[in-house]
């Protein structure tokens, strides 16, 4: 009854903050788990919070695309690469507490830096803003201005298949 | 639409279509292949210098053709050509892979020929992928016991974040200006530099093109890269790559006059950490391309010599710098690829006697070595010259002094090449015999890099040309 | 000035012919003797005739001057000129005589020698720059004389180069020399800035008293004297010429007796009136003149090298002509008795050293007790001829050295201290001392005797050089001649005097014989005789000399005052010992060291940075980002 | 202000997540696990894009368009990078990155 | 300066010969032994032909440039060939002319990868040329690292005592000089604000005295390294013992030279208020240099060590003519240049002879040579007796000049350097006299002379030693037609 009395900003507000929470704890998992199987999981977790996060952003479309992609394409390419590559029962090295420091130096400085000047910014909307959110104009402007990167990806797409192909297969063909 | 404007680009992508179909075949005809590949290069260059002086905007302004980028993009094809031209023993590429160099070749040719036209922020991305992917792949594309993986790997990690990095920036630049054109960038660049995010973002962007450049302190792949990969790839990494960097780098810094003195020392003390790091570091390799590596290394800060100035004899320098580069590097690059004609990588003992073996080939590896060096009568001189001169004219008396000195550095790794090949000499090592066309590349390289280091004034008239359309 | 002046013409001839003879000698002909010999011979000839001819028949009572611009720099001139005046044309005939007589000489003496065309060619060259010097209108075309005849002096002394001794000789030589040249070009260069002028006739005038303070015309001529010093041997760096002897004795005649290191007393002469204006110069000049007559003759006393005794003796004369010079110039004298004995000197030295030069030629050794032993006294013409020029030297009436010695002393008696003329007595008693002694010992041999006497080596007589001669026939006529004319110029000098005055001074002064001087300059110079007699001559000598009486002293005498021990001493504690090892060792250690440091910290710092590039691709990356980081940071700031 | 309608909240998010991925750049020593923390700054990028687009930007297609083309990038560095992970597997027995050291100095 | 455009080439012609040396040998085959020495000499006769021509012809009295061929190079940067001939270059053309032309004659016999060796030669020659006729500072520094770089290989392939060691250290140096250089001149190009490098052009520019005080002691230093500038001398001695023969020859004949005629020319004539500001140091540098040469010399048994040193001493010499800033000064600066220049020709060229030979250069192990070989002995003697500052003898009147000169100007250094004339003989015949006399060490006996032919370049030295000795007026009047107007300009 409680949860019913809870105006719609309130649930949004909750539900944000848990897919803000799926999303960190994902990417915690993803850097910060020693089985690389459950870092595959929690980057799955990760971008499934990301997906969340776009369609906060009045983006349905991208958070879908978030969800094809990354979660069932890469990710499962991921599993695919681990099963082909070092099996899981191998003893894994110890953690080295002066790496640990060095990174937690590297991305704290980072962090704390942006996050300043994130916060330091005044940031700007601009004056006249467009409300049109349709997946058709999305798709006229992927047709018409990004014409040539759409058709740049496509080929991009293409050497990395290619590529892979080659790579992946050139060890084994050679021995 | 003018197809003649987007000549090259789709010449080129043609060309990438044939060497798919090549790669289809079942057995591999390396010869034909070659063949094919040297035919479709040369009619590259003559299309590309067909296209030098259009000029226009493609894609709705995301895609602009001025002398600017045709030069540059004439360079590249120039490096296609070239790095073709020695690869008619690609020993250590296995032969079904032959057509798919080729192919890898060319697609980061046509990413490199995109983005020193573009003037989107996306399309820069996407094309710098474009042409850092295919070299991801054609670094491990070798035939090697671990090195080649190992530095594909590190190449492609280091890119990676660059360009994640990269990303992150363009993000905030995206958030700062509310758009990806850089004509759309330039009028908002005060307030862009006077926000600090905006600056920042501004940093990070560059840090893409710093290391495609190899600028310190995203340098750390290049002698990884250079040592790992085959000595074609290394060389084409080693000319094109570093053209097209240059050329973005220039569009972006010349999108506006008033960087800011602060935006220049940043870009100062990279550019001189560059060049001391470059040369300290290249007097104790051992392997010659590593050697090259930092000397490339060296050679970002001298580049950004001439790009910090944000004037335009600076510019001028710079570009005609970069051309100079291409053609001088890669006499060294085709000097080691002659010699190691098993595709092995090059000690620099294995030179000795190289006076002997070829005489040819150790003059044109004189000639290149001193060019890069930057020993008159060369190409290299003058362009380093022209560069300091700029650097000098907007004030920079240290820069100056210390490329100035860093020069003399340079010069002792680049002498102990030489005194290998000219020098010492191993009875067992046999002759190098090279083929009537490398015979005359030689030639040919030897007489640009002396002459055009002589007469320069040609290359630089076309190089203010080139700079006033993107000023 | 036009070129048809036969006086310049003439000059030109006497200084470009022997230059001439030396150029195609040297260049052409030095591998064929008789050619060379001729070439020489002739450009030797004719500036003898011209000599004669000028001193006769011109009228130099006022100077003739001839100037070219040699070399027009801004404060530098050097004109090429020649200045003829009294002074110069004795000189010249001096010069060109006893140069065309040496080279008679040395036909007889040098035959046969391998390098006789060079003998002949270096011969030209010293005759081209001394006649240069005595002719010479301005004092830096003298010093280049100067120098050139010193370089003559160095390859003549040096010409049997294959002896060690002949060729450290002619190093010695030249170093010594050149280390008062460098003095006499400071002092040039003095002149040259305070006064404007090397001019000699202008550095004569009394211009220079009004232009230069005293203080500078002191240090210049002081500065100038170190180069007479260096040329004329005089004390502390008269040790080269003893060792000069090394060279063939034609040389020693002529260079290292009559002419060359006469001419340092020539230069004195020469710029009489500006050394006078100082008279602190002068004093200094009497000094070491005096001291260079003393340490040289008690030298001489103990020699046993007939060519060494009578380089003592050299010495020593020129610290008599110096002492003259000194004292005319601080008694306001006249240059002539320094001058005088500077002519009679030419001669009889010449004729000593010819005269030995037989006996060496003869006997094959320079000791003069072995010539003795061997017989000396039986050629007759050198035996005779060495005796007349011993009583020259001695001053014996009616020798020339008497009249010369005698005027010098004269000089000296005018000085307010008596000090200087007995001690210049006193070198007169030693210096006929020691050369009766040689002429004692030739003409009465007491083979066997000879044993206690220092340095005096019981030996056989050896081939000397490599130019060895037949024994049985006598004395060549081309090396008697020489010594019969030089000896009538010993002979007729003396009476001379006046006429030779009167061509210097343009009058002859009235000469005023002073007997108590003149009975005690020969009773000093007959007491040096008897003593030698007593030492040498008689009988029953006991041939050991009455120094051997001072142990100490007589080896004081033997070692040469120490003064070659001194010399050695300080080139190598200090040129060679300190400053050239202190500065060799800070160029190999400290600035090539410092240079080297640079280059190995470069290649390290290399190493070092390569450190960087570990294989550990993550830290590289991390130092990337920090980097990064690093530059916001200071871009952030700086906004 | 509503947390999720503010524009800060979401760079702050981006801001974690590129920080977490720059982490596990630097830390990790699977290959793998590298390429998923490259995979997370790709993704705080698009976050970025996204977010100034719907706060900020003009036309909201573009951002859009942008995100959907570091996805289609993403996924051709996975498959390269993936590829060359197996390729090092096979060549160094390992895909710890800590034992591919051939190259250094 | 007034500037009288050349109604034919002559200039480039110089330039060109050597050039176009260069390019035949490169045609030709390794094995047409004579032929590539015959092209060589052709080539090096053809610029010292017209070396003598411009010298010939220089009209004194008109002075300024003459000869003046200007074509535009670079637009953008102010580039101009621009090459012209006055009383200061026109000796050092002559000596570049001479020295090269002796030192292909001295090299005749040379068997090792000739063709390789003259290729090196005429390009270092070419440079030599340029620097002293560019009155473009950026063609001058062309020219200048042309000349210096070329001897890395010379001294690599065809020397010998430690030289790798020898070359590197040499070629670093040198660059280290042009990495002061380089930004010296930059200074002066970018604070003229004339964009040109044009240097009689930028004479007139106005720089302020702290840009004239900085470049100034840049280019200082940085052509000092190449004059032996002491304390920047210690290549010299290592890097002539290494060089080959002509190679000495031309780098201690030339190419110091370059050095010092880039201090006059460049530093010199462009920050007349620095050059004031600094003069004293190099006064003092060269006072130091004199002495300290002469006495390192003395300690030294290798032949030519003890040349090198010599060298540094002469160089000394020149520095310190140059420093007084005094017509003297500066004549017999020049002078001596050119007198050094053909004396230590002389000298190497001698030594090389006698190396070549006995493989050893060691005075105690040599001696007697005077008797083995009276030319080749002859040649080396007159060249110590030249450098002991014998008159007769070219360097004799430019030491005069300058010492006068100095001793007006700084009295002490003055002084201080006469007075090292005496060590400088002393050390001049210490090694004459060990190596050329006493007894002959038998190893040695059985060597030939110098044949006439081989005589001939040694000969053409001597003559132009001696001529100048003897006509030094010939000489000071054509520098002096420069030095004078220089000297105003400033």
């Amino acid at each position: 009854m409680s949860l019913l009395s809870l105006s719609p900003q309130a649930v949004a507000t909750v539900a944000f903050f848990m897919v803000m929470a799926v999303t960190l704890i994902g990417a915690l998992i993803a850097v910060a788990a020693r089985n690389i199987f459950h870092n595959v999981l929690g980057l799955a977790l990760c971008l499934f919070g990301v997906a969340g996060l776009f369609l906060y952003l009045n983006s349905p479309f991208v958070a879908l695309m978030e969800i094809l992609i990354y979660v069932g394409a890469i990710c499962i390419a991921i599993c695919f690469a681990i099963m082909l590559s070092e099996p899981l029962y191998l003893p894994r090295p110890p953690r080295s507490a002066s790496k640990i420091l060095g990174g937690v130096v590297g991305a704290g400085l980072v962090l704390v830096f942006l996050g300043l000047l994130t916060r330091k910014t005044q940031w700007v909307p601009a004056a006249q803003r467009s409300t049109d959110w349709s997946v058709t104009t999305l798709g006229h402007y992927l047709l018409t201005n990004y014409a040539l990167i759409f058709e740049v990806i496509s080929l991009l797409l293409l050497v990395a298949m290619l590529g892979a192909v080659v790579i992946a297969r050139g060890g084994r063909g050679s021995s | 639409m003018n197809v003649m404007l987007f000549g090259p680009e789709l010449y080129y992508l043609g060309a990438a279509l044939v060497f798919f179909i090549l790669t289809l075949k079942r057995q591999p005809q390396v010869k034909t292949d070659y063949q094919i590949a040297i035919l479709l290069a040369g009619g590259g260059l003559v299309v590309t210098a067909f296209c030098l002086f259009q000029h226009g905007e493609l894609f709705y302004k995301a895609y602009r053709v001025d002398l600017f980028s045709q030069i540059f993009k004439f360079a590249l094809a120039l490096a296609f050509f070239l790095v073709l031209t020695i690869s008619h023993n690609l020993a250590h590429i296995e032969e079904r892979y032959h057509a798919e160099f080729f192919l890898f070749l060319t697609t980061t040719t046509i990413g490199m020929m995109l983005l020193v036209s573009s003037v989107e922020l996306l399309t820069i991305y996407v094309s710098l992928e474009l042409s850092s992917y295919s070299l991801y792949i054609l670094v491990p594309l070798r035939r090697g016991d671990g090195i080649d993986v190992e530095s594909g790997i590190k190449y492609l990690l280091i890119g990676a974040v660059s360009s994640g990095v990269m990303l992150f920036g363009l993000s905030y630049l995206f958030g700062a200006t509310h758009t990806t054109y850089l004509s759309e960038i330039l009028p908002q660049l005060p307030k862009l530099l006077a926000s600090p995010i905006g600056l920042l973002g501004l940093l990070l962007a560059l840090a893409g093109f710093f290391f495609k450049l190899s600028v310190f302190p995203f340098h750390f792949w290049a002698p990884d890269v250079y040592q790992g990969a085959a000595n074609q790839v290394t060389a084409f990494i080693a000319t094109a790559s570093k053209a097209a960097a240059v050329a973005l780098l220039l569009r972006l810094v010349a999108l506006g006059v008033g960087y800011g003195y602060h935006f220049a020392q940043a870009l100062v003390f990279l550019s001189i950490v560059s060049m001391t790091l470059g040369n300290l570091v290249a007097i104790v390799q051992k392997d010659f391309k590593r050697l090259l590596a930092y000397s490339s290394i060296a050679h970002a800060g001298y580049f950004l010599m001439g790009i910090l100035t944000m004037k335009e004899a600076g510019y001028v320098a710079a570009v005609y710098y970069a051309l100079a580069y291409l053609v001088m590097n890669f006499t060294v690059f085709m000097v080691i690829s002659e010699v190691a004609k098993d595709g092995r990588d090059l000690k620099i003992q294995e030179l000795a006697g190289l006076y002997r073996r070829s005489p040819l080939l150790s003059l044109s590896l004189i000639v290149g070595l001193f060019a890069l060096a930057g020993v008159p009568p060369s190409i290299g001189f003058t362009g380093k010259l022209l560069l300091m001169t700029s650097a000098m004219n907007s004030g920079y008396f240290w820069l100056v002094l210390i490329g100035a000195v860093n020069g003399t550095i340079s010069l002792y790794y680049y002498l102990r090449v030489i005194y290998c090949s000219y020098f010492t000499d191993d009875p067992n090592l046999p002759p190098v015999t090279i083929s009537t066309p490398i015979r005359c590349l030689n030639y040919a390289l030897i007489a640009i890099v002396l002459g055009f280091g002589v007469f320069p004034d040609r290359i630089v008239e076309l190089a203010k040309a080139a700079v006033k359309t993107v000023l | 000035m036009g070129s048809c002046d036969p006086v310049l013409l003439a000059c030109l001839a006497t200084v470009l012919l022997p230059l001439l003879a030396f150029a195609l000698i040297m260049i052409f002909t030095w591998r064929r003797p008789n050619l060379s010999l001729a070439i020489s011979l002739t450009a030797s000839t004719i500036p003898v005739i011209i000599a004669w001819t000028l001193f006769f028949k011109l009228d130099v009572s006022k100077p003739i001057i001839y100037n070219f611009d040699w070399l027009v720099s801004e404060t530098v001139k050097v004109p090429f000129g020649f200045l003829l005046d009294p002074t110069s044309m004795v000189m010249l005939v001096i010069v060109a005589t006893i140069s065309w007589l040496v080279q008679i000489y040395s036909i007889g003496y040098m035959s046969g020698d391998p390098g006789f065309g060079r003998f002949y060619a270096d011969l030209s060259l010293f005759a081209l720059a001394m006649l240069t010097l005595v002719i010479s209108s301005g004092l830096l075309q003298l010093y280049i004389a100067w120098e050139l005849v010193g370089l003559a002096s160095y390859l003549l002394i040096g010409f049997w180069y294959e002896k060690f001794s002949a060729s450290e000789a002619g190093k010695k030589a030249f170093v010594v020399t050149r280390f008062g040249d460098i003095g006499f070009f400071m002092g040039l260069v003095f002149l040259t800035l305070f006064y404007g002028s090397l001019d000699i006739a202008s550095v004569n005038s009394a211009a220079v008293a009004k232009s230069m303070p005293p203080w500078l015309i002191t240090t210049s001529a002081l500065l100038i004297f170190c180069g007479i010093m260096g040329k004329s041997a005089q004390f502390p760096i008269h040790v080269w010429l003893p060792d000069a002897m090394e060279g063939p004795t034609p040389v020693s005649a002529l260079l290292h007796s009559a002419t060359m290191v006469a001419a340092g007393v020539f230069l004195l002469t020469r710029i009489f009136p500006f050394f006078a204006a100082s008279a602190t110069a002068m004093t200094v000049v009497l000094c070491i003149s005096t001291i260079t007559l003393i340490l040289s003759s008690t030298v001489g006393m103990v020699a046993t090298d007939i060519k060494q005794v009578w380089a003592y003796s050299t010495v020593s004369q020129l610290g008599f002509m110096a002492m003259g010079l000194a004292a005319s110039g601080l008694a306001a004298g006249t240059l002539f008795p320094g001058y005088y004995h500077l002519t009679t000197h030419a001669a009889f030295k010449a004729l000593l050293f010819l005269c030995s030069g037989v006996f060496i030629h003869h006997f094959g050794t320079n000791d003069f007790f072995t010539m003795a032993t061997n017989g000396g006294r039986k050629l007759y013409i050198p035996m005779v001829t060495i005796t007349i020029a011993s009583l020259a030297l001695a001053g014996i009436f009616p020798f020339s050295g008497f009249f010369s010695k005698e005027a010098i002393l004269g000089a000296l008696a005018q000085l307010d201290n008596k000090m200087w003329l007995i001690l210049g007595l006193f070198g007169a008693f030693l210096t006929a001392y020691y050369s009766f002694r040689v002429i004692f010992v030739m003409l009465f041999p007491k083979p066997g005797a000879y044993g206690k006497v220092p340095g005096h080596v019981e030996e056989e007589a050896h081939s000397h050089g490599g130019h060895g001669h037949d024994e049985g026939h006598g004395v060549p006529w081309v090396m008697s001649f020489p010594l019969l004319v030089l000896a009538f110029f010993t002979c007729i000098l003396g009476f001379c005097q006046e006429y030779l005055q009167k061509f210097l001074l343009g009058e002859a002064h009235p000469h005023h014989i002073e007997y108590t001087l003149l009975f005690s300059a020969v009773g000093c110079a007959l007491g040096g005789i008897a003593l030698a007699w007593y030492d040498w001559g008689r009988k029953d000598a006991k041939c050991v000399g009455f120094i051997s009486k001072f142990p100490a002293l007589q080896n004081f005498f033997i070692q040469k005052w120490y003064m070659d021990h001194f010399w050695r001493w300080f080139l190598n504690t200090f040129i060679y010992g300190t400053f050239s090892r202190i500065f060799t060792y800070n160029d190999r250690r400290v600035v090539d060291g410092g240079v080297d440091a640079v280059a190995f910290s470069t290649i390290g710092s290399g190493r070092l940075l390569s450190f960087l590039q570990t294989a550990f691709v993550q830290l590289n990356m991390l130092f990337m980002v920090l980097v990064l980081a690093g530059v916001g940071l200071y871009l952030l700031m700086g906004r | 202000m509503l947390v999720f309608n503010q524009l800060e909240t979401y760079l702050y998010l981006a801001l974690v997540l590129f920080a977490i991925g720059l982490y596990g750049v630097l830390v990790r020593r699977s290959l793998i696990a590298v390429l998923i923390s490259v995979e997370l700054i790709l993704n705080a990028a698009s976050l970025n894009f996204m977010a100034f687009n719907r706060f900020l930007a003009p036309t909201p297609a573009v951002g859009q368009i942008i995100t959907l083309f570091i996805m289609a990038v993403a996924a051709a560095e996975a498959a390269i990078a993936l590829s060359i992970i197996v390729a090092v597997y096979r060549k160094l027995k390992s895909i710890n990155i800590e034992h591919a050291t051939e190259l250094r100095g | 300066m007034t500037e009288h455009a050349a109604t034919f080439p002559v200039l480039s012609c110089m330039l060109l010969a050597p050039l176009t040396g260069l390019v035949i040998l490169l045609l030709l085959k390794e094995n047409q032994k004579f032929l590539i020495r015959a092209v060589s000499l052709i080539a090096a006769g053809v610029s010292l032909g017209l070396a003598l021509y411009t010298f010939a012809n220089y009209d004194k009295a008109l002075g300024g440039l003459q000869f003046v061929e200007k074509y535009e190079m670079v637009k953008t940067f102010g580039i101009t060939y621009f090459v012209g001939v006055e009383g200061l270059n026109a000796p050092m053309l002559l000596l570049t002319g001479i020295v090269i032309f002796t030192g292909v004659l001295t090299m005749w016999e040379l068997e090792v990868r000739t063709k390789e060796f003259f290729i090196w030669i005429l390009a270092l020659v070419t440079g030599v040329f340029g620097v002293f006729m560019s009155y473009d500072l950026f063609m001058f520094f062309l020219f200048y690292e042309i000349a210096v770089v070329p001897m890395y290989i010379l001294i690599l392939v065809w020397g010998s005592t430690r030289k790798e060691y020898a070359a590197m250290k040499l070629t670093l140096y040198l660059m280290a000089g042009s990495g002061l250089i380089i930004p010296g001149v930059l200074l002066l190009y970018a604070s003229s604000g004339l964009g040109t490098f044009n240097m009689v052009a930028l004479h007139g520019a106005h720089f302020s005295p702290w840009v004239q005080k900085v470049a100034f002691v840049l280019l200082f230093f940085g052509f000092g390294v190449l004059a032996a500038v002491w304390p920047f001398h210690t290549w010299s001695p290592v890097g002539h013992v290494a060089a080959p023969t002509a190679v000495s020859m031309l780098h201690a004949g030339v190419l110091m030279k370059l050095g010092s005629f880039a201090i006059l020319r460049v530093a010199m004539f462009l920050c007349p208020e620095g050059f004031q500001y600094w003069a004293h140091l190099m006064a003092l540098l060269a006072t130091i240099g004199i002495v300290y040469g002469v006495f390192v010399g003395l300690a030294q048994t290798d032949l030519k060590y003890v040349i090198g040193y010599s060298s540094v001493s002469h160089m000394g010499i020149v520095c310190l003519g140059l420093s007084t800033g005094t017509i003297d000064g500066i004549n017999g600066s020049v002078f001596q240049m050119f007198a050094h220049g053909i004396m230590t020709a002389l000298f190497f060229s001698s030594v090389g002879y006698i190396y070549d030979r006995t493989h050893t250069r060691d005075i105690h192990e040599l001696g007697g040579f005077s008797k083995i070989m009276p030319i080749a002995s002859a040649f080396f003697i007159t060249a110590a007796l030249c450098g002991a500052g014998v008159p007769g003898m070219a360097s004799f009147w430019a030491e005069l000049l300058v010492f006068i000169a100095t001793v007006k100007v700084y009295p002490v250094n003055g002084l201080l350097a006469i007075a090292a004339l005496v060590v400088g003989a002393l050390f001049a015949l210490r090694v004459v006299q060990s190596t050329f006399f006493n007894t002959p060490n038998p190893k040695f006996t059985h060597f030939e002379d110098v044949s006439p032919f081989l005589g001939l370049p040694r000969m053409i030295l001597i003559a132009t030693l001696v001529f100048f000795g003897f006509f030094p007026q010939t000489m000071v009047g054509m520098i002096k037609s420069a030095v004078v107007p220089f000297l105003q300009g400033m």
